[in-house]
C-alpha cells in the first residue's frame, strides 16, 4: 500500500513538473517573441475606436465605437444566429426523424437519403453552397406568396417585415440543414429505444399512430434524445463560427478582423476563447433546465 | 492436514454500518470440500471474495495458502494469493473479446509467464477434461451458458491452483444446463482439489462437501458434516432456511 | 407471374395506407420528379464543365510537379486498392493477417513518397495540396489521435488525481472550443510560442492541431467505451492474478475499443470533412485548390459546378468511409461482442 | 535510473527548445540564408498580382517580386515557398514569422509602418493605386453619393475597408459594407448582385471587370478614394533584411532607367568587366566595390536578380502590360523620366 502510494506520487510528480516545465518554455518564448516585436501583453486597446463598419448590429454601433462593443456586437450576432438555427434545426430534425421511423416507406427512403447527403459532404462546403449558389443566383424575387409577408430574394429573406440579410440567411439555413440531419439521427435513436412492445401496446388500446407517438413513445424517448440533442446544440454552436467564410459578422469573425487591425493575436484569441465559453455555458445550462423540467414533468 | 484457508474474528462493515461479515472465524484444510450457505444477504459472497482479495476487510485475521493477509490488503500478497487461489463467477465473466483458448491462457503467460505453446497444450488438456475441446477456437458468445461456466474453470484451473473459490457457479444457468457443470466440479473434488463452494444445490452439498458452513447476517451459524446439517441441523436458523429451500 | 400480382397491394400497403399517407406521396413524387428534370437538364446543357475538366491534375496533386504526380497517384492507388481489399475480405488467412500491419504501413509509405528522399526527388510541402493533401492530413491526423486519445482516456480514469485533473482539463477545453479556433492558433500564433529558427511546417502544424482537436473526441468515445464494460471484467481478471496494466491492456481497453468502434469511424469521416476548414486558414487541400481556381480569371463565377463536383468528391471518399467502418463493425462485432449472459 | 536518465534528456531536450532574449537581435535575413529559401507571402487570389494558373504555378507582379528577392537573397529565384495569405491573417503572419516578408498588394501607411501600429517596415512602392468603385452600367449610378445606403462588397481586414467607410462619414451618408474574405468572393458577391457597388484598388477592379462576361456593362467610377501605394513589407526592427529589400526593388527599377534588361545583362557584365571607365555601371553589377557586401549580400546581387526577372518595366509589362490578361495603363508608374513616379537612389 505504501510502496504503491509513493509510486502513484512519483508517477504524479514527474508529469506535472514536466506539463509545468513545457508550460513555461511556451510561455518564456511568447514574452520572448512578443519583446522582439515591441509588444507586450495588455488590453487597453480595447477602448479604442475600432474604425470599421458593420453591415449587421443588433444595437447601435458606429465605426467611432470601441473595439470592445465590436466583438460584443460580433457575440450577439453568434447568439443570434446559434438561437435561430438551433430552433429551425430542431424542428426539421425531429420531423425528419419521425418520417425516419414512420410507416411511408417513400418517406423513410428519403429521409435516409438526406441525412448521408448531408452528413457525408463537409458543413464549410454546403455553407458556401447556399451562400453563393442558393442566395446570391437568385435572379429577382422567386418566391413570394404573400406580398410583404414573405419573400425570397438576392437580398435575403423577408418574413413580415423582417429582413434578413442572405448572409444571416444562408448560414440559418445551411446550420440548420446541417444540424437537422445529425438530430434526426439522435432522435430516431431515442425513438428506437424505447420497446417495440410499447408500439404494440397502444396500437391494442385503438389509439391511432399519431397519438400514439405523442402521448406514450415520445415522453418514453425523450430522456434518451435530451443528451444527444445538447451535444449536437454544442456542435451547432462550435459549427457557427465557419460565418466568416460567407461574410457573417459573428465573434470570430470580428475577432479575425480585430485581431488584424490591433496585431494584439494573444489577447484577442483569449477573449475569443473567453466568449466561446459563454456560449457553451449558456447552452448546457439552458439545457440542464429543461431536462430537469421535463424530469420533473414525467414524474407528475 | 495444513489448513488453507485460516480467519480469525474478520469483520467487515459496510458504509451504511451493515456488517457484511460478523467476527468470522474458521479454517479450511488441504483436500477439503467447504460448502457455504445462507440466505441472500448473509455475507456468503463477501466472505468468499475476501479469500482472494476482491474484498477488504478491516479487522481480524486472514491467512490464505500459507500468505497472511491483513486489513491494509498489502498489494504485493494479494497478487501472490491471487497467483495461486483459482475463481469461478456466477456470471461467468469470460472476456467476450478472446477465443475461449485465449481466455484460459492470457494469465499462463502473462502472470506466470509460461510460453504460448506449453499454454496452450495445458489449456486444451484442460478442455478436454471438462468436455469441450471442439470449442477451443470459438468465442464466448457462441458457447451455451453451460460450456462458458466450463470454460471459466478451465481458466481458473490454468494457474495450477492450491484453492479453487466457487461464487454460486450454476446460479445463472437454465435449469438443464446445471448438471454438466457440477458434474465437472465433482470431478475435481475426486482429485483432491481444495475447494470452497458457495451454493444452494443441497443434492450436490450433501454429495461433495466435507463441512458445510451456515451463515446468516455476516454470522457463522455452524459449521457441521452435511450428514448432520442436513438432517438434524443445531440451529433454528438452519432448520428454517433448509425448510424455506424446500429441503 | 405472381410477384406482379402482389405488387399493387405491396405499394398501396408502404405507401398508399391512408389518405393523409396519400397526399405525402403524390407530393413527394411530383416535387422529386421536377428537382431531378432540373438537375439533370443542368447536369448535361446548363453547366460548363472546363473548370473541372481543365484542373483534373489540381484537384487531384494541388501543386505537385508535374513529373512526380506518380507518387501521390500510386500511394492514393495503393489506398483504394486496399480498401477494396478489406471490402471483399480476402479468403487466404496470411492475407488477412497481413492488412493491420499494411494499414499501418500506409503512412510512413505516403510520407517517403510525398516528400522524397529514399532516392526520391525532395519535394516540399508547400507543393502538396488537393486530395492527396486531404487524404494526407487525415490518415495522419486519425492516426495520430487514436493513441493519444487512449492515454487521455486512461488517465482521465485513472486513480491518480493530478493526472485525472490534467487528463479532464485538455478533454474539456478542447471540447468547448471551436475546430477553427485551434488551427487558427496552430497556423498563426504557434510561432509565437517556439524561438525563432525552429519552425515546423505548415502542413505538420495543421496535422498537430487536428490530432490535439480530435484526440479530446477519440479520448471521449473510448471512455465511453471503458464506461460500458461491466465491473465484473476487471473483477474476474483481478482474480486471475493480472496487473492493473495488464488488465486494462488485455482485457478492457480492446473490449472498450470495439465498443467504441462505430464512434471512432464518425470521427474519422468527420475529421476528412473538416480538413476543408484548412481552405480558410490557407492551405490548398480540396477546398482550398478550389478556391484558388475560383480566383483564375478564366473561371470566375463558376461556382455551382465546382461546389457540385468537390461535393461529389467528398461523398464518395466519406461514403467508401462509411462502408468500409461498417464492414469492419459487423466483422468484429458478430464474432465477439454479443455478450449473451 | 532508465527513468532518471529518460527524463534527464527530455530535459534537455526542452531547454534545448527554449528561447533566450539574444535570439532577439538575429535578422531574419540570417536565417532566410541559412534556410536557403524564402517564405513570401502572397495573395494568391489576384489576378495580375499573385493568382494560381492551371499548371499549379503563381504568377503576378507580387510573385515576381519575390522571386527578385529569393535571387538576391539566396541566389536562386526559384527557392520561394509560395504562403497564400487572406488580408485579415497577413500581419500575424508577420509578426509570428509564419512568413519573411509579404508581397501581397499591401497599402503603405502610417500606423502599419509605425512602431506603435502594425509594426511593420515598408519596401518601396511598386506599384501606385488607388481605391475605386465598380458599379452596374444600368444602375445610373455615377458617383459615392448615389451610394448612399446600398450595400457595397468589400473585403475585410483591408484599407479598403477603412477607405471606404472614411469616404462615406466625410460625407455624412449611411452605408453597408458585405466583407468577405477573398477578392474572388468580393467579386462573386458583386456580380451576383448582393451589393449595388463592390469597391477596392483600381487595377483590381479592372481586372475583375476584364473576367466578366461582358465588361461593357460594368463602370469604374471617377471618384478616387485614396491613395494606394503598394508595397512588399516585413518585420519592424530588422534593418538588415528591410534595407536589403529597399534595394533590391531599387535595383529593379534603376535596372530600367538604365536600359539593362534580361536580355542584355550579360551583355552588359560584359561591357562592365572590360571597360574600367564605366564606374557606376561597375558599382551597380558588383563588378567593383562592395555595395552587396553592405547590404548582406553578394555583391552581384543585382545580376542575379535581372537574370531572374527582368527590370521593373519587364516584370510590369508580363502581368500588367497591354498583351497581358490584365491590362493596366501605366501612368504613374512610369519611372521618372517618362512622366512617372518611380525613381532609384543612386546605387553608390
Amino acid at each position: 500500500m505504501r510502496i504503491k502510494r509513493y509510486r502513484g506520487l512519483f508517477i504524479q510528480v514527474i508529469v506535472s513538473t514536466l506539463f509545468i516545465s513545457i508550460v513555461a518554455l511556451f510561455i518564456n518564448n511568447l514574452s520572448v517573441n512578443l519583446l522582439r516585436a515591441g509588444l507586450g501583453l495588455n488590453f487597453s486597446w480595447l477602448f479604442r475606436s475600432a474604425g470599421f463598419a458593420l453591415a449587421e448590429h443588433p444595437l447601435p454601433y458606429s465605426p467611432s465605437s470601441s473595439y470592445a462593443w465590436a466583438l460584443f456586437m460580433g457575440w450577439l450576432n453568434s447568439l443570434k444566429v446559434i438561437s435561430s438555427s438551433l430552433l429551425i434545426a430542431t424542428l426539421i430534425g425531429f420531423l425528419v426523424g419521425f418520417a425516419s421511423t414512420g410507416t411511408n416507406t417513400l418517406l423513410r427512403i428519403l429521409s435516409k437519403l438526406y441525412v448521408t447527403l448531408i452528413r457525408q459532404t463537409p458543413l464549410l462546403l454546403q455553407l458556401m453552397f447556399w451562400y453563393f449558389v442558393g442566395f446570391l443566383s437568385i435572379q429577382g424575387e422567386i418566391f413570394s406568396p404573400i406580398k410583404g409577408m414573405l419573400s425570397l430574394s438576392n437580398q435575403g429573406i423577408i418574413l413580415s417585415g423582417i429582413n434578413l440579410s442572405p448572409e444571416f440567411s444562408s448560414l440559418l439555413v445551411g446550420l440548420g440543414i446541417f444540424t437537422a440531419a445529425y438530430i434526426s439521427e439522435v432522435v430516431r435513436g431515442g425513438i428506437n429505444s424505447v420497446p417495440i412492445g410499447q408500439w404494440e401496446a397502444f396500437r391494442s388500446l385503438g389509439l391511432s399512430e399519431n397519438d400514439g407517438l405523442y402521448k406514450i413513445i415520445m415522453p418514453q424517448a425523450l430522456p434518451a434524445i435530451l443528451p444527444g440533442l445538447t451535444s449536437q446544440y454544442l456542435n451547432l454552436a462550435k459549427n457557427s463560427t465557419l460565418a466568416i467564410a460567407v461574410g457573417y459578422a459573428d465573434i470570430y469573425a470580428i475577432g479575425d478582423t480585430v485581431i488584424t487591425q490591433t496585431g494584439r493575436a494573444i489577447e484577442g484569441f483569449l477573449l475569443l476563447l473567453l466568449s466561446f465559453l459563454l456560449l457553451n455555458l449558456i447552452i448546457s445550462n439552458l439545457m440542464e433546465l429543461l431536462n430537469k423540467y421535463i424530469l420533473t414533468y414525467k414524474q407528475r | 492436514m495444513t489448513s488453507v484457508i485460516r480467519t480469525r474474528k474478520l469483520v467487515k462493515t459496510f458504509s451504511k454500518g451493515l456488517r457484511a461479515l460478523d467476527e468470522i472465524s474458521m479454517e479450511v484444510k488441504k483436500k477439503e470440500v467447504l460448502v457455504v450457505m445462507g440466505p441472500s444477504g448473509s455475507g456468503k459472497s463477501t466472505l468468499i471474495r475476501t479469500f482472494n482479495g476482491l474484498e477488504t476487510f478491516d479487522s481480524g485475521e486472514l491467512e490464505i495458502v500459507g500468505i497472511p493477509l491483513h486489513s491494509d490488503h498489502n498489494e504485493r500478497n494479494v497478487r501472490e494469493i491471487r497467483k495461486r487461489v483459482g475463481m469461478v463467477f456466477q456470471q461467468f465473466n469470460l472476456f467476450p473479446h478472446l477465443s475461449i483458448l485465449e481466455n484460459i491462457t492470457l494469465a499462463p503467460i502473462k502472470v506466470q509467464k509460461q510460453n504460448r505453446i506449453e499454454a496452450e497444450e495445458h489449456a486444451m488438456s484442460l478442455l478436454s477434461q471438462m468436455g469441450i475441446i471442439t470449442q477451443a477456437r470459438k468465442y464466448p458468445s457462441q458457447l451455451s451458458g453451460g460450456e462458458q461456466q466450463r470454460v471459466a474453470i478451465a481458466r481458473a484451473l490454468a494457474l495450477k491452483p492450491e484453492l479453487l473459490l466457487f461464487d454460486e457457479p450454476t446460479s445463472a444457468l437454465d435449469p438443464e444446463r446445471v448438471g454438466e457443470v457440477l458434474d465437472a466440479i465433482r470431478s475435481l473434488a475426486e482429485k483432491g482439489m481444495t475447494m470452497v463452494v458457495v451454493t444452494h444445490e443441497v443434492g450436490f452439498a450433501k454429495e461433495v462437501a466435507d463441512k458445510v458452513l451456515f451463515m446468516d447476517s455476516g454470522k457463522v451459524i455452524e459449521t457441521s458434516t452435511p450428514e448432520v446439517f442436513f438432517t438434524n441441523a443445531k440451529h433454528e436458523r438452519s432448520r428454517k432456511f433448509l425448510n424455506q429451500i424446500g429441503e | 407471374m405472381n410477384k406482379k400480382h402482389n405488387l399493387f397491394p405491396y405499394i398501396r400497403r408502404i405507401a398508399f395506407s391512408n389518405s393523409l399517407d396519400t397526399c405525402i406521396t403524390l407530393f413527394i413524387l411530383l416535387a422529386v420528379f421536377l428537382l431531378s428534370t432540373i438537375t439533370i437538364k443542368w447536369l448535361l446543357f446548363g453547366a460548363d464543365w472546363a473548370v473541372v475538366i481543365q484542373n483534373y491534375p489540381l484537384y487531384a496533386f494541388g501543386l505537385f510537379p508535374a513529373d512526380q504526380r506518380w507518387r501521390p497517384a500510386l500511394w492514393l492507388l495503393l489506398l483504394i486498392s486496399l480498401t477494396i481489399i478489406t471490402l471483399v475480405g480476402p479468403r487466404w488467412r496470411w492475407l488477412r493477417k497481413l492488412l493491420p500491419i499494411t494499414w499501418i504501413g500506409v503512412i510512413p509509405l505516403g510520407i517517403v513518397l510525398l516528400s522524397g528522399g529514399l532516392g526520391l526527388l525532395p519535394v516540399a510541402s508547400r507543393y502538396w495540396g488537393g486530395v492527396t493533401l486531404t487524404i494526407f492530413l487525415t490518415t495522419c491526423s486519425s492516426l495520430l489521435a487514436f493513441p493519444l486519445g487512449i492515454i487521455l482516456a486512461i488517465g482521465r480514469q485513472s486513480d491518480l488525481p493530478l493526472i485525472k485533473f490534467f487528463s479532464s482539463i485538455y478533454i474539456e477545453a478542447l471540447r468547448a472550443v471551436p475546430l477553427i479556433a485551434i488551427l487558427f492558433f496552430g497556423q498563426l500564433l504557434i510561432p509565437l510560442f517556439f524561438p525563432i529558427g525552429v519552425e515546423i511546417n505548415r502542413v505538420i502544424r495543421a496535422v498537430l492541431a487536428f490530432t490535439l482537436f480530435v484526440s479530446a473526441y477519440v479520448a471521449e468515445d473510448i471512455r465511453g467505451g471503458f464506461q460500458s464494460i461491466p465491473k465484473s471484467q476487471e473483477e474476474a481478471a483481478k482474480a486471475l492474478g493480472l496487473s492493473k496494466l495488464q488488465i486494462t491492456q488485455f482485457v478492457i481497453l480492446p473490449q472498450a475499443l470495439i465498443i467504441a468502434l462505430p464512434a471512432l469511424t464518425n470521427q474519422a469521416i468527420g475529421l476528412l470533412q473538416n480538413t476543408s476548414l484548412m481552405a480558410i486558414l490557407g492551405l490548398v487541400e480540396l477546398l482550398g485548390i478550389s478556391r484558388s481556381i475560383l480566383a483564375n480569371p478564366l473561371f470566375i463565377g463558376r461556382y455551382m459546378e465546382v461546389y457540385v463536383w468537390l461535393a461529389g468528391i467528398y461523398w464518395l471518399i466519406c461514403t467508401v468511409m462509411a462502408l468500409l467502418a461498417s464492414h469492419l463493425e459487423q466483422k468484429v462485432t458478430i464474432e465477439k461482442l454479443t455478450i449473451k449472459n | 535510473m532508465r527513468r532518471f536518465l529518460v527524463g534527464m534528456a527530455s530535459m534537455s531536450l526542452l531547454l534545448g527548445g527554449c528561447a533566450t532574449t539574444s535570439e532577439v537581435n538575429q535578422s531574419r535575413l540570417d536565417l532566410i540564408k541559412e534556410r536557403n529559401e524564402l517564405v513570401c507571402g502572397v495573395s494568391g487570389k489576384i489576378p495580375g498580382f499573385s493568382f494560381l494558373e492551371s499548371d499549379g504555378r503563381y504568377q503576378g507582379i507580387d510573385v515576381d517580386i519575390c522571386k527578385a528577392f529569393a535571387a538576391a537573397f539566396v541566389g536562386n529565384p526559384d527557392k520561394v515557398q509560395y504562403r497564400p495569405l487572406t488580408a485579415a491573417e497577413r500581419f500575424t503572419a508577420v509578426r509570428t514569422g509564419e512568413v519573411d516578408l509579404l508581397s501581397r498588394n499591401t497599402t503603405v501607411n502610417l500606423s502599419r509602418d509605425s512602431s506603435g501600429g502594425n509594426g511593420l517596415t515598408f519596401a518601396p512602392v511598386i506599384f501606385h493605386d488607388g481605391q475605386g468603385l465598380m458599379v452596374k452600367r444600368n444602375s445610373r449610378i455615377n458617383n459615392i453619393n448615389g451610394l448612399a445606403r446600398k450595400s457595397i462588397c468589400v473585403g475585410s481586414g483591408t484599407t479598403t475597408e477603412q477607405n471606404i467607410n472614411d469616404a462615406f462619414e466625410a460625407i455624412s451618408l449611411p452605408y453597408t459594407p458585405i466583407k468577405y474574405q477573398d477578392l474572388d468572393q468580393v467579386i462573386q458577391g458583386y456580380s451576383q448582385g448582393r451589393c449595388a457597388a463592390m469597391t477596392s484598388d483600381r487595377s483590381q477592379l479592372a481586372a475583375a471587370r476584364s473576367s466578366f462576361a461582358s465588361p461593357k456593362d460594368h463602370i469604374i467610377l471617377e471618384d478616387v478614394l485614396s491613395k494606394e501605394p503598394l508595397a512588399p513589407a516585413s518585420l519592424g526592427g530588422d534593418q538588415k533584411l528591410s534595407d536589403a529589400m529597399r534595394w533590391v526593388i531599387y535595383s529593379l527599377i534603376s535596372a530600367e532607367e538604365q536600359g539593362i534588361t534580361k536580355d542584355n545583362i550579360d551583355e552588359k557584365l560584359k561591357m562592365a568587366k572590360e571597360n574600367s571607365q564605366l564606374k557606376p555601371l561597375r558599382r551597380f553589377l558588383g563588378v567593383e566595390g562592395d555595395l552587396g557586401e553592405k547590404l548582406g549580400l553578394d555583391n552581384d546581387f543585382v545580376v542575379k536578380v535581372i537574370r531572374a526577372t527582368g527590370n521593373y518595366g519587364e516584370i510590369y509589362d508580363r502581368h500588367l502590360g497591354p498583351d497581358s490578361d490584365v491590362p493596366i495603363p501605366r501612368s504613374l508608374n512610369e519611372i521618372y523620366t517618362k512622366g512617372g513616379v518611380h525613381i532609384s537612389p543612386p546605387f553608390n
